[in-house]
C-alpha cells in the first residue's frame, strides 16, 4: 500500500520515542515486521531529558515523562544516513523545536538527509515546565509552525496531535489548512500520576507524566474517527495498539497507518511479527484484499 | 508486570572501602547472577546496579560513589527508604564443568553471586582471579578464596597477589590448566584486552557489559549496541562471544545521557 | 471519621450510576462495607436512556453511555426514605438538571427528603446531544449553577468535576467559591469508542460513552492531587480505584473519600469489603492511626 | 471478560409459529439451562433472551416479536450479523432424581435445554407440563414428549390436552406422583399461582424470574429485587424457593425502562 507516497509492505509503524535513537535498533524493527519507523523526536542540541524513573506502570499502560531525551538533529540524521545504507524501511523523522523558527531550522537539516516523511511533535506532554503548554492545544501555534515548516520542507509532513486538547478536529482542520500532509494521533495523554503509597511519592521523578498503552485505545480511537470526518489528509493512528485486530480497529475508525509504541514494552520487539500477522490473518479471514479497503469503513449504529 | 517495584528501607551498610559500600534490603529477588536491578533514590533518580547476591529473604548490592546519584545514596542510612524493580536481563550460564572467572574492580559482583551459584550446585572446579588497581580496591577478597578451588589475586601496584592485571594471571593459568568456560566482568578495556586471550585458547567466554541505561525493559533505546541493535538491558548485560563479536561498539563506543555516541 | 460532617466507618463509597436505583442495591453495598452510597443522577422527569449495548469492555476499563436512566427526582427520594428506614449509611443524592433552575428545583426536593449530602453531576458526557457539553467544561455555568443550588440547600453538596476540562484547577476553584461543600472528581473521561471489527460498527449503540476503570487512575490521581493544592474543602476521589491501595494513593493525593464505580463490574459488590480490609491492613501496617492521616501527604519528588 | 461478545451471523431461522421464532446461530456458548445471553442488533439495540440450547459449536434462541427490537429481529435473514454476550446468570439445579417441569408460553426454552441436559446426565424419572393459550402458541411439544416420561399438555382453549392451565395439571400430577424437585417457568402470574402448589406439597423448587434488563452484569441496578437488593442478572434468573419467599416484589411490582416501580 501507499502511505504519503511512499510504498509499505504493511501499515505497521514504530511509533515516536521507542528505541528510535539508533538506526540499528530501527533497522531491527523492520526486519521484524514494521513497514515505517519513527525516530525519537530530534531537537536541535542534545537533550539529556528528565532523570529517572522515567516510566511507571499501572494497570491498563504506562506513564512516561522521558522529556524528549535524543542526541541532536545532527547525530539523529546521521543515524538515518547509516539507516538507509542497508535497509530500504520508511524513516520517519520526528522533530521538537521550542517555536517556529527551530522548528524550520529542523526542517531544513532534514531537507539535507535521506529522511522520508517528517513527523512534527507538536504535542509532547513532558517538557511543560520548559516549553508551557504543548503547540498542539494552541490553535494559532499550530498553524504558525505548520505553515513555516510546510513552506521549506521537501517531503511530507505529519503534525503529531495531543488528546489533550479540547477540540482536536479544530487542531486538525488548522494543521491541514496549514499544509500538513498528514496527521499522527494521538501523542499520550494526561498528564497522569502514579504513587508508591509506602513512600509517599509520586514514582516518576519528574511526578507526572504522559500516558500511553491499551488504557488510551478508545480515547484514540474516537478521536481518529471524529477527525476522519473533517480532513481529507491521511491520519498515523497511534495510541495503545497491542494486537492486529487494534491495528484493523484503528484503520476502520480513519487511520491509514498505524503506529505502536507501548505494546513494545509490553511484548517486545516481537510484537511486530505478531500484530503483521494478525493483521494479515484478518484480512484473508474477512476477505479484505488491501489494506486500504479498511480506511475508515466503520458506520455509526 | 514488568515495573514491578518494591519499597523498602536498606537494612545494612556495609563499608567496602572508602569509595564502595555494600547495601542489603530484606526482600524477595528472583535473580540469577549477571542480572540487574534498577535502583531509585526518591527526588534523585534512578540507576542500574548489578546484583551482589540475592535469595528468598534478603539481597545486597555493591555500589561505589562516582557521581550525583551514588553520592546521594552514600548519604542515606539504614532504615532510609529506596525503590528497587527487576531483576533485569540475562544472567551467566551455568556451566558446572571446569570454569575461571575473571574480574576487574568494582565489577565483581556478579561474579561473586554466580561462584557462589555454581559451588552450591556442584561445579567441578572452579578457578577465581580478583584484579584491582590497590588492595584497598579488592572486593570480596575472602569469599572468593573460600568459594575456589584456586583462587588468584591481582594488584597494578602489586600491594597483594600478582603485580599486574587479572588479564596476565589469565593468560598464566589457561596455559597450565585446562577450561569449559571462562566468565569475564571488569572494566570494558580489561574485558578488551581478555577477550582475545580467551579467544586464542578457542574457549567458550561471555563477558558483562555496561552501557547507559534508563528503563531497563528494552522502551528507551539508551542501551542500545550496534549495528546488531542489540538492547543490551534485555539481551545483555551478559553477551558471549558470538555475539559479542558481531557487536563493533565493544570497546569502541556507547551512548552517552542523551544518546549520542562517544568514544570509551 | 467524618466527612462534610458525617460520621462514617470507612471512607469507602459507592459511586453514581453504579446499583444506584434501588434503596435494596445501596443498604446492601452498606451492609458489604461501604461507609456511603450515591444514587444514580436523578433528574426531575424519569429518563429512559440510551438504547443498548450501553456498555463496553477494553483493555484496562469500561465505556458507558448508560445516559441517565432514572426513575426521576420524586420516585429516587422515595428509594432514599426506604433505605433509611432500617440503615444508617450516608446517602448522597446525585441530581442533573438541563439548567439552573432545574437544579434548584431538584434541591428543593432533596431538601425536603431525608439525603445527606447533594451531588451535583455537572460532568455527564452521555448526553451531549441532549444537553451539549457538559456544564464542568463551561466556568460560568459551573459558578452559576453552584451558587444557585448552594442557595437553597440545606444539606451539604458536592460538585462533580470532569476530567475533560482543559483546567480542572480553574472549575475546582469556582465551585468552591460558588459554595460547592466539597468535590466529587473524576467524571467518566472521554468519550471513548469501542469498535467491533467484524461489524464495523461501535459497540455502544450509541456509538461512544464516557471511559472509566482502572485506565482513569493515574488522570484521575494527578487531578485531585492538582486540585488539592488550591482548595480547602474536601474532595470524594473517584476513577479507577480497585483495591485497597488504590484508595490509599487517591487519598494520599488529596481525596477525603472515595468512591468506587468500575470495580463493582469487576468484581462484584463484594469489592467493598475487599477494598475496606486492605485499607484497615494498610493503616495498620503502616502505623497509621486515622484515615484523616492521609489526606494529602504525598510529597512531590 | 464479563463483556466478552461473539459477532456472528444468524445461521438458521425455524418458524415456531405466527410470533414466533427460532433462531440458531454456529458459536460456541458455554452455557447451562436457565441462563441467557444478550443479544446486540447493531443500530436498534441489545436485549436478553434464554438460552434454548446450547453445545460446543452452536446455539439457538427462541424470540417472540412484541416490540422494536424483535421486531427488526424478525425483518433479518440467515447470513445478518448479530452480536451476543453471555452466558449469564445462574442455571437450574442438576436434580437428577424425579423430576416436574412447569411450563407456561413462551418461557418454555429454558426448560427444554434443562430436560435434555437432564436427560443425558441420566434423570431417574422426568414428567413435564407445557402450558399456552392455543395449539400453536405450545412450542416444543415434539420434544418435551420425547424427551419425558410422561408429557401433558394444557391449552387454555381445551384445542390441545387439557382445557386449562398448566397449573391445574400440575394440582393434578402431585397429587398422584411423587418428585424430588420441581422446575417452573411461565409468566410471572403463572408462577404466582404455581407456588403455592409446590408449598402445599412440601416440595422444592425454582423459578425464572424476568425483570428488565439492561446490563446483564450487575452494574445497572435495572433488574434489582427489594427487598433484597438482588441482582437478578447475576442472582438469577433462576431463584430458589428460600430466596423468593423473600422477593416481596414476585407477582407484584417490577421497575420498568426507568427504573420506575409499576404494578406487575
Ligand atoms: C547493568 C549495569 C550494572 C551496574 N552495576 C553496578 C554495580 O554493581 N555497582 C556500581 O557501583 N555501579 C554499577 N553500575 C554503574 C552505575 O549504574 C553507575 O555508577 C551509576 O549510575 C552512577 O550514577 P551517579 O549519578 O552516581 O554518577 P554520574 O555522575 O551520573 O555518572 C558517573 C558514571 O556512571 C555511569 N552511569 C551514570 N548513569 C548511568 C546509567 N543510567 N546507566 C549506566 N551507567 C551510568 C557512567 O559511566 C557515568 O560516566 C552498573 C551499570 C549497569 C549498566
Ligand atoms: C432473563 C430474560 C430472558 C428472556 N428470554 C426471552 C426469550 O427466551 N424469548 C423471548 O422472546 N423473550 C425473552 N425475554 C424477553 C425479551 O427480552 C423481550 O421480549 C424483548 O426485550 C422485547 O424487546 P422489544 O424491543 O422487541 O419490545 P419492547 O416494546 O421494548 O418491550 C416489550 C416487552 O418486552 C419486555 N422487555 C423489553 N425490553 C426488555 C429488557 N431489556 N429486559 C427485559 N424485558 C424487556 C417488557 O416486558 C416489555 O413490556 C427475556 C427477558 C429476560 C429478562
Ligand atoms: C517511553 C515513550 C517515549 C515517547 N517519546 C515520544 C517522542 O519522543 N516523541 C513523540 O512524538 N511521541 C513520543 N511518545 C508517544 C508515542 O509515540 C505514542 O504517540 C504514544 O505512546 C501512544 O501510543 P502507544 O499507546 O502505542 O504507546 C512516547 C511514548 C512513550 C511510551
Ligand atoms: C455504568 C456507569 C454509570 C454511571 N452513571 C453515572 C451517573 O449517573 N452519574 C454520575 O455522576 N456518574 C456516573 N458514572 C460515573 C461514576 O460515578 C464514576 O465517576 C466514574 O465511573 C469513575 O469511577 P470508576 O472508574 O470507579 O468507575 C457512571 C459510571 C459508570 C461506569
Ligand atoms: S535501558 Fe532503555 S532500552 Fe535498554
Ligand atoms: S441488568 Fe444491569 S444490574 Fe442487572
Amino acid at each position: 500500500m501507499l502511505f504519503l507516497g511512499k510504498e509499505i509492505p504493511t501499515p505497521l509503524t514504530l511509533a515516536s520515542g521507542i528505541l528510535g535513537i539508533s538506526f540499528s535498533s530501527l533497522q531491527r524493527v523492520i526486519r521484524d515486521g514494521a513497514g515505517m519507523v519513527t525516530t525519537k523526536s530530534l531537537s536541535i542540541e542534545p537533550r539529556i531529558g528528565h532523570e529517572g524513573p522515567i516510566m511507571a506502570e499501572f494497570n491498563g499502560g504506562l506513564i512516561n515523562s522521558v522529556g524528549l531525551t535524543n542526541p541532536g538533529i545532527q547525530d539523529g540524521l546521521a543515524e538515518v544516513e547509516k539507516f538507509h545504507q542497508n535497509c530500504h524501511g520508511v524513516v520517519i523523522v520526528s522533530v521538537f523545536g521550542g517555536n517556529a523558527a527551530e522548528f524550520v531550522e529542523l526542517t531544513k537539516a532534514v531537507n539535507d538527509s535521506s529522511a522520508d516523511i517528517l513527523e512534527l511533535n507538536l504535542s509532547c506532554p513532558n517538557v511543560e515546565d520548559e516549553f508551557k503548554r504543548p503547540f498542539a492545544l494552541m490553535p494559532d501555534k499550530t498553524t504558525e509552525i505548520v505553515a513555516a515548516v510546510a513552506a521549506v520542507s521537501r517531503i511530507p509532513i505529519l503534525a503529531k496531535l495531543s488528546p489533550n486538547s479540547n477540540d482536536i478536529t479544530t487542531m486538525a482542520k488548522l494543521a491541514e489548512a496549514a499544509g500538513a500532509h498528514g496527521l499522527t494521533m494521538i501523542n499520550t495523554l494526561g498528564h497522569g500520576m502514579v504513587i508508591d503509597a509506602i513512600a509517599r511519592r509520586p514514582v516518576l521523578r519528574n511526578n507526572f507524566g504522559g500516558i500511553s498503552g491499551p488504557c488510551i485505545k478508545p480515547l484514540a480511537i474516537k478521536l481518529i474517527h471524529d477527525v476522519y470526518q473533517v480532513v481529507k489528509i491521511p491520519i498515523l493512528g497511534t495510541g495503545g495498539i497491542s494486537t492486529g485486530l487494534d491495528a484493523i480497529e484503528m484503520m476502520m475508525a480513519g487511520a491509514s497507518a498505524v503506529a505502536v509504541g507501548t505494546a513494545v514494552y509490553d511484548q517486545g520487539l516481537n510484537v511486530f511479527k505478531s500484530i503483521r500477522a494478525e493483521m494479515e490473518a484478518f484480512m484473508e479471514t474477512h476477505g479484505y484484499a488491501d489494506y486500504s479497503d479498511l480506511i475508515g469503513i466503520l458506520e455509526e449504529n | 508486570m514488568k515495573c514491578d517495584r518494591q519499597t523498602l528501607p536498606i537494612a545494612t551498610i556495609h563499608e567496602e572501602n572508602a569509595s564502595l559500600r555494600t547495601f542489603t534490603f530484606e526482600g524477595k529477588l528472583d535473580a540469577t547472577p549477571g542480572q540487574f536491578i534498577m535502583l531509585t533514590v526518591f527526588s534523585q533518580g534512578e540507576k542500574p546496579f548489578s546484583i551482589l547476591n540475592a535469595d528468598k529473604t534478603s539481597f545486597a548490592l555493591t555500589i561505589k560513589n562516582v557521581g550525583p546519584f551514588t553520592d546521594r545514596l552514600f548519604q542515606m542510612k539504614s532504615g532510609d527508604l529506596v525503590s528497587v524493580r527487576g531483576p533485569y536481563g540475562r544472567s551467566f550460564s551455568n556451566n558446572l564443568g571446569r570454569v575461571l572467572m575473571v574480574g576487574g574492580g568494582f565489577a565483581t559482583p556478579p561474579l561473586l553471586f554466580l561462584a557462589k551459584r555454581l559451588r552450591a550446585a556442584g561445579v567441578a572446579y572452579m578457578a577465581t582471579i580478583n584484579g584491582a588497581r590497590t588492595t584497598s580496591d579488592l572486593l570480596y577478597v575472602h569469599d572468593f578464596d573460600e568459594l575456589s578451588d584456586r583462587s588468584l589475586i591481582a594488584t597494578d601496584d602489586g600491594s597483594l597477589g600478582h603485580k599486574g592485571t587479572s588479564v596476565d594471571l589469565m593468560e598464566a593459568i589457561l596455559s597450565e590448566e585446562r577450561f569449559d568456560q571462562i566468565y569475564i566482568s571488569g572494566p570494558e578495556k580489561m574485558m578488551l584486552a581478555a577477550v582475545p586471550v580467551a579467544k586464542h585458547h578457542h574457549l567458550r567466554f561471555e563477558v558483562n557489559l555496561e552501557r547507559y541505561m534508563k528503563c531497563g525493559v528494552g522502551v528507551c533505546g539508551s542501551c542500545v549496541m550496534d549495528p546488531l541493535g542489540l538492547i543490551l538491558c534485555m539481551e545483555g548485560p551478559i553477551i558471549d562471544a558470538q555475539t559479542l563479536d558481531k557487536l563493533e561498539e565493544f570497546g569502541v563506543s556507547h551512548r552517552g545521557k542523551t544518546g549520542r555516541i562517544e568514544p570509551i
